[in-house]
């Protein structure tokens, strides 16, 4: 059984939805994933999308390319202001809040604002969008990117979207009360962080991964279990599922 | 750049008459209230809604020193940046989608100094407006806490009062002008938004002046009898023109999808030429079409219908 | 002609709106007033009420007995949230407020809370509603009142609604930054304030009334012109405007 | 009386699930979700919209020291405080209109220290919904300086850090429980207002636990169909309750005008006859009749039918 990198992402994400919850998703990986979970295990799983809509069902081929276009309110219940879905975030509602990012640092803190320095950046980033309003205000925030070295680095030349901010409660004496990152799914590894230095630490290797390589493509000391878990590799019917969501792979690459 | 205190923003406000009368004009004579220097806030968000014709009405009048802002900002910013209609954008994402990657336009001109970005988080920049809208200084969040963008913004921290909890307070922010593209709305300017209202409510309350293009001018009757769709109040209003397509190649709710195909052909040669494909699309589409009409005519009726038929099909708005 | 104290009051307050403004009524005797300035002087009028209706026209013989029924929406071209009516009054959008009141000091600061102390009060008044707030963000506010000594009171058990505040730039000292009671209309006088003492004085007189009158039904020394101005009587055609929107003698009494 | 912090809300409201399932209940069930000691929030505003249905449900099920909140308190206030269901009112205002002058109950329990009643501007009870709904601890208004209000209530003034100029600060308000009444909810509970919102979405957001009662229960593919009309989520929501007229004797908007005639009768019997006659009403009325169909055949078919008729007219629904 062959996937692609993305299609595995999109898979391993999915998994980390529980049925009846709700998540703040944004268009790409994150959609594809909470899309799959509903089709598999959590068909109660309701999506947010910050552009406006609640409780969306995405077509198949037909997914949005933005959060805020009107494919990404089909079936919704609800279409409130952007503000209003952000502050449902602020007051507690959304369970998952899902991230990527230009870069990420041992803490889970995300740019996606720029390389260099912020004034004449070497690398004008798109910027936040919502990812640091998910960030601060979702429940549990999970990560899902590609396992690049250039992506984990010790350090960020910017700050977009606080994790764990820094060591021990460097999260809650930033201001940061609620949330907090409990995964980072990437194509080789699936990451916490350890509760007593805030670290990013491998929880579980992806098929075919070992842990030389996760730490090869991560810029960091990265904290592993002697035998990291497993896991499963993606199922026929999950592959099968995800890519008739995007038949045109316009996310899956 | 100078920003408007919430003191000043209601003096101006009280400076100016609000009668309920007939505010129907052409859109250059709309694009006309912009002035060299205004902070232009857009309505809409990315490619939804977007204000299109009255957007390329501004650039058609050549307006310098412009400051944009917006929550999500699509290609519109490189319009201005490379007609050199504005350096300032505040916004909280640039680019046009997923797809796409980064915007050439804004990396040349951010990194090469000739242009200012000014980010804040999507929820920041939502409760500026809103701040505006309700006339007071500040809002208080959770939002940018642990992040840089804390120390590069306006942003301030404070210890509540209440709680002994830190908080982030963001400065209300007052547009001179914001355009906005609605549904409907009478001459009077009372405006109804079909699907999503992104934040269009608070930018026409926290703007010294409103300009709203509409799909549709409809009788003053229709909206008193619909009165709880009305989401913008003619004493916000300066303005109403009429503009069918008014978001076009942009998507507006219900009745049109975004051209994806016209915004993906912009983006590849973007992508390989640079300000040079920019300049060729600003004499194509912006400033060779001198009417809305002319402008839809080089996408051609059979496309117009295309993207209507298929918006109303996904929102079930065509039974 | 003959015409009651109540008619007087509707009457006198509708030519203080100016055509093309808008003025944010209570039920009553403001509603009255816009209404009438509607069918005379000022047919561009838009009246606003707090329970959420923006250009209503109420129906004569049908008047709302509160502002957030749906009398009070009729002909509305608008619905917004209580708290949204307010927050654009705060915004600075509403020419006028109408305010009325149990207490009135010599400041136009006005008491509807309680008579005696706040913790345990000798009369327990309706309160506030959203007169505190008319009076704090409205650009020119009228109170509109019967002319009794009881009600014009040198000193308030409570300000419910600030005025002036107090003297000299008592209202700018306690943080309001806008608007100003510029007129008080009763049966007998209109009167304003001095704008060196701050306190309220008699511009001009109801037909019939004379100062002497005016003075023996105020509470507090009251300055004058020593030839007030003699304000006209009210016209057929406004009585029986006035008289045709309360048919039932509801609100006029 | 003790209150819940921004801080605890959030937390408390983390505590709960909260998946789209079916809420509908029994009026009985859902008013056992009032706690005694509870702060519950009720929607509308005066007579228009109040969940009555629910409220008598909670009086049936004999609660005791509530602390009841609204913007506009009308007579239900009244029975509350003669039930001895609570001794804490927090509102604007109360009484129940201009032509029936003071409430005599509220004035003899709160002159005979029997009941304390929590004055704030309407404004002030509006933004203190709207923090609680932001999930912030306060917000800023000028609403209130000048006023007694300011030392009596437990607002607070700032210097403003951006601009200098003193604030207000009214703190949020987070109610353990809100009633509502809406138009049209489906079961999951994501619920539509026609007409006036009053202060509905930010109660429901500000609230930890939320009970709708509904003229209709709809399809969940009608509410998706028409999802911009959407007020309240179904993830704010907790209990369902189907209630045509569940309102009266006040007014759903558009549906039936609120029976000024009862409302009338109540006031002059109290006025007369103070407390029993809020005791005789309360066993007429709320203790007597076990369902809602047996409330509503004390007023009878053909008063209905005119208040419905009356309100049809009058906002043009009928057509």
């Amino acid at each position: 059984m062959s996937y692609t990198a993305s299609e595995l992402l999109a898979v391993s994400a999915s998994r980390l939805l529980a049925d009846g919850k709700i998540v703040f998703a944004g268009v790409g990986t994150p959609l594809l994933a909470a899309s799959l979970a509903r089709l598999t295990h959590a068909p109660h799983l309701t999506i947010v999308v910050e552009g406006g809509a609640i409780g969306l069902e995405a077509e198949p081929g037909r997914l949005p390319i933005s959060t805020n276009e009107m494919r990404a309110g089909r079936r919704a219940v609800m279409l409130p202001s952007i503000t209003q879905i952000f502050l449902y975030a602020q007051r507690g509602y959304f369970d998952y809040g899902f991230l990527g990012g230009a870069q990420i640092d041992p803490y889970g803190n995300i740019n996606t604002s720029v390389i260099g320095p912020a004034e004449r950046p070497r690398v004008r980033l798109p910027g936040s969008g919502g990812a640091c309003d998910i960030a601060c205000h979702c429940r549990e925030i999970v990560i899902v990117t590609r396992h690049e070295r250039r992506r984990f680095v010790e350090r960020l030349d910017f700050v977009t979207s606080p994790g764990q901010v820094g060591a021990g409660d460097g999260r809650r004496r930033a201001g940061l009360l609620f949330g907090r990152v409990t995964a980072v799914v990437t194509d080789l590894a699936l990451m916490d962080f350890d509760p007593a230095t805030g670290r990013m630490r491998v929880v579980a290797l992806q098929p075919g991964a070992d842990l030389a390589q996760v730490r090869e493509q991560t810029g960091f000391e990265l904290a592993a279990a002697a035998e990291p878990d497993r896991l499963p590799a993606p199922s026929e019917q999950e592959l099968a599922l995800v890519r008739a969501l995007d038949p045109a792979r316009t996310f899956l690459g | 750049m100078a920003t408007v205190t919430f003191v000043e923003a209601r003096r101006r406000l009280e400076a100016k008459a609000r009668p309920m009368r007939d505010k129907r004009m052409a859109a250059a004579d709309a694009a006309s209230l912009v002035r060299d220097g205004d902070h232009v806030a857009i309505g809409g968000c990315l490619y939804s809604r977007t204000p299109m014709l009255l957007l390329r009405e501004v650039l058609r009048h050549r307006r310098r020193d412009l400051v944009l802002s917006r929550n999500l900002m699509c290609y519109e910013g490189e319009l201005f940046l490379v007609s050199g209609a504005s350096r300032d954008l505040v916004t909280s994402w640039v680019g046009i989608g997923l797809p796409w990657g980064l915007s050439r336009i804004v990396r040349e001109f951010v990194e090469g100094g000739r242009a200012r970005l000014e980010e804040w988080s999507h929820l920041a920049i939502g409760l500026r407006y809103h701040a505006g809208a309700m006339g007071v200084p500040f809002l208080p969040t959770l939002s940018m806490l642990g992040s840089d963008l804390l120390r590069t913004t306006g942003a301030r921290t404070m210890t509540c009062p209440f709680t002994g909890e830190q908080l982030c307070l963001v400065p209300a922010l007052f547009p001179d002008v914001a355009l906005i593209h609605v549904h409907r709305a009478d001459p009077f300017g009372n405006a109804q938004i079909d699907g999503y209202p992104h934040m269009d409510l608070d930018i026409a309350a926290a703007a010294q002046t409103v300009v709203l293009s509409a799909e549709e001018i409809v009788d003053p009757e229709q909206i008193r009898r619909t009165a709880d769709r009305t989401a913008i109040p003619f004493f916000a209003v300066d303005a109403v023109v009429e503009a069918p397509y008014g978001a076009y190649p942009h998507e507006c709710y219900g009745l049109y999808e975004a051209d994806l195909d016209h915004i993906d052909a912009y983006a590849r040669r973007v992508a390989a030429e640079g300000a040079a494909a920019v300049r060729a699309y600003l004499d194509e589409y912006v400033y060779g079409p001198a009417t809305l009409e002319a402008f839809l005519e080089l996408f051609g009726a059979g496309r117009l219908l295309r993207q209507s038929r298929s918006a109303r099909e996904l929102t079930g708005r065509w039974t």
